[in-house]
């Protein structure tokens, strides 16, 4: 089977900053990939480049045995690759219904406005905001537009899904809640490249991992390798714990 | 115990129509170092400017000195003596770093000589920043840009010091320089109101700890008893 | 404040109801009063001269009023003028100059200002059959559009330019070439165009024509081009704002030819008030002027008791344009008595067989509505005073050479 | 918009459109202003309402379409044919000009947008050849009646605001309009969503412009005189948007709306403000902002908005089911 | 030597845009609002330098305190008492406020000082230098100077001054500048008032040498809009050179393609400029 998504040499500079540095990565169909990283070692910038927001300053990124980098953001989201925003961007005066219609209708398979409707509620449903339908995306609570902002990456009927920390800001039940929903997009057959911050969620999620530092790929492996890995520990706790939480990562 | 320097009753504030806080009780004693700790999205942001005048809050009080001060405008919670260190650094990136310092020193009488000191002071306290005092903020580094931003914080001499995201984004090394910086200013007499995500940074260095989760304090104690608390390792380490 | 949006609305509403009723009943007419329509561009970049119109339209009422009004068949009629104001867009012109005669039910109406809006305004006064006198209009265009309701008070553009390049010919000044510098707008280009043929007529060399936009605030590199060329005439054609600032900018530049010319500005008191010494020895030509004098009928009857009357009144001397508006009301005033009826059609062949002299000049109208008695006067600011050089009937001083600095 | 508010809309078009019987020369008039007034709100409405960006390209399209409406009278083209030209040659530089300048964002594109129009009056004036620069220019005559030239215009102008009115209805039952509100509300997000989004953009700022051209023509056509700074006129941009802002941008009904409370205000104030007139105005433009900040129809909106809020506490404790 | 009269032309005319525009670009820049009543501030402004000139005989280059005070108190009250209301609102409301707001005073001005053409005469003119073929005006380059005076003590009052930084700081990042202690609301009041006192200022250098009138408004509203966008938003350095920059183009344009298409070439360079660099020639890095 080959790979859904190659991303060969992929750099990315703003100004002086290398914010992106030479990043390879494949991911396969039906993969759970974990993507992590201190704050700010360029994750959610990947993610930009892979979407088109940003062109990459080099390399190239192959999906489905096509080149996309350099592509319109709408093009790639058309050919099956959705995401969610770190920080949720809904469309704060429609409603979420309205919000989550409009992938439907642009990004999916939709015919007119009819079956978008459908679709919109089936994937409201899914996340478990059909009751929340008719509200405005602007009134719902942080938990529900994250979920919003996961019914709209669903109903473009992705091939893949980015997720950017979908989980921030929720606490443990709505954690678990958000976990068993994407099990359940998973096993619905979609890809999905996960952005985390927290450890737990990415090592009961994953089945490899992918940790980005300041920009480079300083390792790839399963949730195992990684966590037992010095450079990750080092460059996610510093220095002064990487000998503690190492040992106690190891015992666990 | 004497006064607190700070202490927070029952705040609750948000955004127009979503409320965030749900009822914070907190204090800070003088010469404190207190860690706020807290998935994304919790309110500790909210809490701060909340605080320190940005948002209004909606209910509670904020006492300093045992005076009322929720609701005051920031330039009123400086004069009172607190100070926030906004998270994300935000300088002013145009101007240069003395000048970023020299903002710092705003609410001070422009002849008043303590500001030279202070400035000496954040200069030997950062020779970073002395060696790039002309140049523009915005050209510094993360980590320069975060000395920056603290030794504005100090320009104001505050009795309380509020930081956001001290680690934000920058590199280890350069976050070890910043705790000294920190432990030095807090020896030195500064109380600390420190926000932080990495919460094994945030509870080895502080004196006492609160855990803020979706607008209430969830769980508050000595950073010793919350680093040890199987929920805490759990919900916010990962291990 | 902000509480109660519906309420607000409701409160702006019904303001704004309340104010048209009010309006509606303020136009309800009394009778025995003669109702004349005269829009005007009151506000906008027109509005100085708009103000001037009403101001002579507002003292011949106001003169005919205190007389006794007008008699008709033995009836007195008092003057009423219904001004609106169409904010120097043409357009609105054309459509207040409708509103007033299909709703305000005005007899006649006074064209609005200049030869532009007039042309455009004439064809509803024309489809209305309503006598329409032009108080500001001198382009020939305007008159041949085979109208018959259309009467004017300008002679046409060519009866300024040419006395004026005869004068200057017939000087013993050495004066060959000839620089032109125009606004690029209706009048002013129609009167720097006339100005080209008559000074080719008297054998000219015309050195440049040049034209400037509208909204023009710098004439530096235009007036440098033009001081290479050594012209021993400037003529220039503009607005008055135009001209202060053409005159200014040729001081500074040091642009001093024997004769400068500029027509509309130097006519207007304001532009010599606003141009001081920098006004002496420029000329120009406008259709009347002060220091003619005439002795006919109708209201006034003559200039000096015109003069005295618009002194009393304004406290200054009247310019052409005022006593165009106010000769337009005497006009009218004279067709209706001679009519001795307000029947439109009646007042319509009085005006266009009207043969008579009036405070203005003598009055007769060709075959195209446009006045053909009149010799517009040519004359030059002389110790910050416009003096008549011509006609000789009426001329005050000889025509300076020089002194242009 | 459901069935019961289609009809009443229909019907209250057909009554204005019976506007002739009355027979009031005036009346008609205000009715000819008004089909042109709500015609350029309404089209405004579809790139300033919709798509949130705020063009000050109305006169643009207004003069252009007058000009080439004007011109082609003038070389002997049938009135209607020049119309429908007018509409088609604003709505190409609509296009060429969208794909110019749609990049730019809030106060660049505003600014952009009206200079657009000053550098056509410019030209207009300039172009002494073609448009007779500041002379003006002058259209032939309608052989008739003075009754029948003013229902010819009446009605061309109401018909034309109606098939704006359509224009907005059918773009925001569509997928455009769908698209468009997404762009203003984010445009990141919308690409993001698989929106084109400069051509939705390229396409609303064509459906502002078309029939603003076809406007101009007519307007041409009418007044049978025009000249540079009248058809160019800066308040041709302004007036539409506070028309629509004042019915409610972003609505179907609200420019329409807008557009006849504002011709009415500006009727009041005129006749009997002569001095003042502007000053009231622009006092009534400030009313405005601060006493109705989302128009007429905001009023309606903002009630409907009040009862979801109400029902959302429940929302907010939802849990698993 | 008539390119270098030309030359001279521009940057004499160029030096008052500067100054018309700064003001407006310091608005534009610091409360990000186009302020549709520049064009009338800067009218007021010669204004009062009429009146003081004819009543008082106060020379217009010292009557550039009195109209700044004036424009400033003027400026500073609506800002306070309406337009900080609405600063953050969409553009299309903050446009539409001050375009009311400009209705209104011109209005005003209009039946306070009538539409008359006014112009200030002189007792002792300064004249002007023969420089070989080159002429300068010398009242008009005395403005100019004292145009780019004030450009330039602008420039040192945000650079040097406690306001000015606040004035700074907040334009760059409100929120930061809150938390420093300073006050926004005021600071906003107060930039508008210096915008406006700077339209003052430059209203009564301009008094000496254009007509005065409150129909010319929408020309002086229009020149700061160029200038502001060619030199870059916000930007004092950008406004004195995107200022001089456009004198100098106009006049070349003048001088080359004709006297009518002056503003014709300006507006084409603009919009060009706008399309491909829409931060102005200056870019971002103008500011101080």
């Amino acid at each position: 089977m080959s790979d859904l998504l190659t991303l060969e040499g992929v750099s990315r500079r703003f100004g002086g900053l290398l914010a992106v540095d030479n990043v390879d990565l494949s991911v396969g169909r039906g993969e759970i990939v974990g993507l992590i990283g201190p704050n700010g070692a360029g994750k959610t910038t990947l993610v930009n480049v892979i979407t088109g927001v940003y062109r990459p300053s080099a390399g190239t990124i192959t999906y489905d045995g096509r080149r996309i980098d350099g592509m319109k953001t709408f093009r790639i989201s058309r050919m099956g690759v959705a995401r969610t925003f770190q920080t949720v961007q809904p469309f704060p005066a429609m409603t979420a219904r309205e919000n989550v219609m409009a992938p439907a209708t642009f990004a999916g398979k939709s015919q007119g406005i009819a079956e978008a409707r459908e679709r919109a509620e089936e994937a409201l449903e899914f996340v478990g905001l059909g009751d929340a339908r008719d509200a405005l995306a602007s009134e719902l609570t942080l938990a529900g537009r994250k979920r919003l902002e996961l019914a709209k990456s669903l109903a473009m009927e992705p091939k893949v899904l980015l997720l950017d920390e979908v989980n921030a800001g929720l606490n443990s039940t709505e954690i678990d809640e958000a976990l068993d929903l994407i099990r359940k997009v998973a096993d619905s057959g979609v890809t999905i490249i996960i952005i985390e911050h927290l450890m737990k969620v990415v090592m009961s999620l994953c089945s490899r991992i992918v940790v980005l530092h300041h920009g480079g790929k300083i390792a790839e492996g399963t949730p195992d390798e990684v966590r037992n890995d010095r450079s990750v520990i080092e460059a996610y706790l510093g220095n002064r714990y990487a000998s503690r939480s190492a040992g106690e990562a190891s015992d666990g | 115990m004497a006064e607190p320097l700070m202490q927070i009753q029952g705040l609750e504030s948000g955004y127009g129509e979503i409320q965030v806080l749900w009822g914070i009780d907190l204090e800070v004693h003088e010469q404190e170092l207190v860690s706020l700790i807290g998935s994304n999205g919790a309110g500790k942001t909210t809490l701060l400017k909340t605080i320190s005048g940005l948002v209004p809050p909606t209910n509670g009080s904020v006492l300093i000195d045992g005076e009322e001060y929720a609701g005051r405008r920031p330039d009123q919670m400086l004069t009172a003596g607190v100070a926030q260190v906004p998270e994300g650094r935000r300088l002013f990136r145009t101007m240069s770093v003395r000048d970023n310092l020299l903002m710092g020193a705003y609410m001070r009488p422009q002849n008043d000589p303590g500001i030279r000191e202070d400035y000496e002071r954040v200069m030997a306290m950062f020779p970073r920043l002395a060696e790039r005092a002309r140049q523009d903020a915005g050209t510094l580094s993360g980590g320069e840009q975060q000395m920056c931003a603290i030794g504005r914080g100090i320009m104001g001499r505050p009795r309380l010091l509020m930081i956001d995201e001290l680690s934000l984004g920058l590199a280890p090394r350069a976050v070890e320089m910043l705790i000294e910086s920190l432990l030095e200013l807090n020896r030195a007499g500064v109380a600390i109101l420190l926000v932080e995500q990495d919460v094994a940074t945030a509870l080895d260095l502080a004196h006492r700890a609160y855990v803020v989760d979706r607008g209430r304090i969830a769980m508050s104690g000595t950073a010793r008893e919350l680093a040890d608390a199987p929920e805490v390792r759990e919900a916010y380490m990962g291990i | 404040m902000l509480k109660n949006p519906v309420k607000n609305a409701t409160a702006i509403l019904g303001a704004m109801l309340m104010s048209t009723l009010l309006g509606v009943a303020s136009s309800a007419f009394a009778e025995d009063v003669i109702r004349v329509g005269a829009p005007l561009p009151l506000t906008g970049p027109l509005s100085p001269e708009g103000e001037k119109q009403k101001r002579g339209y507002d003292l011949w009422a106001k003169t005919v009023n205190a007389e006794g009004g007008i008699s008709v068949g033995g009836k007195s009629y008092q003057v009423e003028i219904e001004y609106v104001d169409y904010e120097s867009n043409t357009p609105r012109a054309v459509q207040t100059a409708e509103r007033l005669i299909s709703e305000n039910d005005v007899d006649f109406l006074f064209s609005p200002f200049g030869s532009g809006a007039t042309k455009a305004a004439s064809g509803v006064s024309e489809r209305y059959g309503i006598p329409t006198i032009a108080a500001t209009a001198s382009s020939t265009a305007v008159y041949n559009q085979g109208y018959r309701y259309l009467f004017g008070t300008f002679t046409p553009n060519a009866t300024l330019t040419d006395p004026l390049a005869r004068l200057v010919k017939n000087s013993d000044e050495e004066i060959e070439t000839v620089a032109i510098y125009a606004r690029n707008d209706l009048f002013p280009l129609a009167i720097a165009e006339e100005m080209e043929k008559s000074a080719k007529k008297h054998g000219f060399e015309v050195v440049s024509f040049s034209e400037y936009a509208i909204g023009t605030m710098d004439h530096a590199s235009a007036l440098t081009v033009m001081r290479r060329e050594e012209p021993d005439w400037v003529f220039a054609t503009g607005y008055i704002n135009d001209l202060i600032l053409v005159r200014k900018q040729m001081s500074d530049l040091g642009l001093s030819p024997k004769v400068l010319t500029m027509i509309a500005g130097p006519a207007y008191q304001e532009f010599i008030d606003a141009t001081g010494d920098l006004s002496n020895n420029v000329s120009s030509a406008a259709w009347w002027h002060p220091a003619v004098d005439y002795d006919g009928e109708g209201t006034f009857g003559t200039t000096d008791a015109y003069l005295e009357a618009f002194k009393e009144e304004y406290g200054a001397r009247p310019d052409y344009a005022e006593a165009s508006a106010s000769a337009a009301g005497v006009i009218l005033q004279l067709a209706i008595q001679q009519a001795g009826t307000l029947d439109p059609k009646a007042v319509r062949d009085a005006l266009a067989n009207m043969d008579t002299t009036t405070f203005y000049g003598p009055i007769r109208f060709g075959d195209t509505g446009q006045i053909v008695s009149l010799e517009p006067p040519v004359f030059q600011i002389q110790d910050r005073e416009a003096k008549v050089i011509y006609p000789d009937s009426v001329k005050q001083t000889d025509l300076q050479f020089g002194g242009i600095e | 918009m459901n069935k019961k508010a289609v009809v009443s809309v229909a019907v209250v078009v057909a009554i204005i459109a019976a506007l002739p019987v009355l027979g009031d020369n005036y009346l008609m008039r205000l009715g000819t202003m008004f089909g042109m007034y709500a015609t350029l709100a309404l089209s405004w409405n579809i790139i300033g309402g919709y798509a949130g960006y705020p063009s000050f390209a109305t006169a643009a399209f207004f003069g252009l379409g007058a000009y080439t409406g004007a011109l082609l009278q003038g070389a002997g083209v049938p009135m209607p044919l020049a119309w429908v030209a007018a509409c088609a040659s604003a709505a190409l530089f609509a296009a060429l000009l969208g794909l110019a300048i749609l990049h730019l964002k809030g106060h660049y594109f505003a600014i952009a947008s009206l200079i657009v129009g000053e550098v056509l009056v410019e030209v207009a004036t300039s172009w002494r050849s073609l448009t007779g620069g500041g002379m003006g220019l002058n259209l032939p005559v309608l052989r008739m009646g003075v009754e029948a030239q003013s229902r010819l215009f009446f009605w061309s102008m109401y018909t034309l605001g109606v098939l704006a009115l359509l224009m907005n209805w059918l773009v925001a039952r569509s997928r455009l309009g769908f698209g468009l509100n997404c762009i203003r509300q984010n445009e990141d997000a919308s690409a993001m969503v698989g929106i084109n989004t400069k051509r939705y953009k390229v396409m609303a700022f064509t459906c502002s412009a078309v029939l603003v051209g076809g406007a101009g023509a007519m307007y041409a056509s009418w007044v049978y005189y025009i000249e540079p700074p009248d058809v160019f006129d800066v308040l041709t941009s302004v007036k539409p948007i506070v028309m629509a802002l004042l019915g409610g941008a972003g609505t179907v009904l609200g420019p329409a709306i807008g557009a006849g409370v504002f011709l009415v205000m500006e009727e009041v104030v005129w006749r009997n403000f002569l001095d003042v007139h502007s000053a009231i105005l622009g006092i009534l433009i400030v009313a405005l902002i601060f006493l109705l900040p989302n128009g007429l129809l905001g009023l309606a909106i903002r009630r409907r908005k009040a009862a979801i809020v109400a029902r959302l506490p429940t929302l907010a404790k939802r849990r698993k089911a | 030597m008539l390119y270098l009269q030309v030359l001279i032309n521009g940057l004499v005319l160029g030096g008052l845009y500067a100054c018309i525009a700064v003001g407006f670009s310091l608005v534009w820049g610091v409360l990000n609002v186009i302020n549709i009543l520049h064009g009338s501030f800067v009218i007021l402004g010669s204004y009062v330098a009429y009146f003081a000139y004819v009543h008082l005989g106060i020379h217009p280059f010292y009557s550039i305190i009195l109209a700044g005070a004036v424009l400033f108190a003027l400026g500073y009250a609506l800002q306070l008492g309406l337009i900080n209301r609405v600063v953050g609102a969409p553009v299309l409301t903050t446009l539409v406020l001050t375009f009311g707001l400009d209705l209104l005073l011109n209005n005003a001005m209009l039946v306070a000082f009538s539409a008359d053409y006014r112009s200030i005469q002189l007792a002792n003119p300064l004249g002007r230098m023969d420089l070989g073929e080159v002429t300068l005006p010398l009242d008009r380059v005395a403005s100019m100077l004292f145009a780019l005076g004030l450009t330039g003590l602008l420039y040192l009052l945000l650079g040097r001054s406690r306001i000015g930084r606040a004035i700074v700081a907040v334009r760059m990042d409100r929120e930061a500048a809150a938390l420093m202690g300073v006050r926004v609301r005021r600071v906003y009041a107060i930039t508008f008032g210096v915008g406006a006192m700077m339209a003052g200022a430059a209203g009564s250098l301009l008094a000496l040498i254009f007509p005065i009138s409150p129909l010319n408004s929408s020309e002086f509203l229009g020149i700061a809009f160029v200038v502001c966008v060619m030199g870059g938003l916000g930007s004092i350095t950008g406004a004195m050179i995107g200022g001089l920059a456009l004198g100098v183009i106009e006049s070349f344009a003048a001088l080359f393609i004709g006297p009518e298409h002056g503003l014709t070439i300006a507006f084409t360079l603009l919009i060009l400029l706008l399309m491909f660099k829409p931060t102005g020639i200056m870019g971002r890095r103008g500011y101080e």
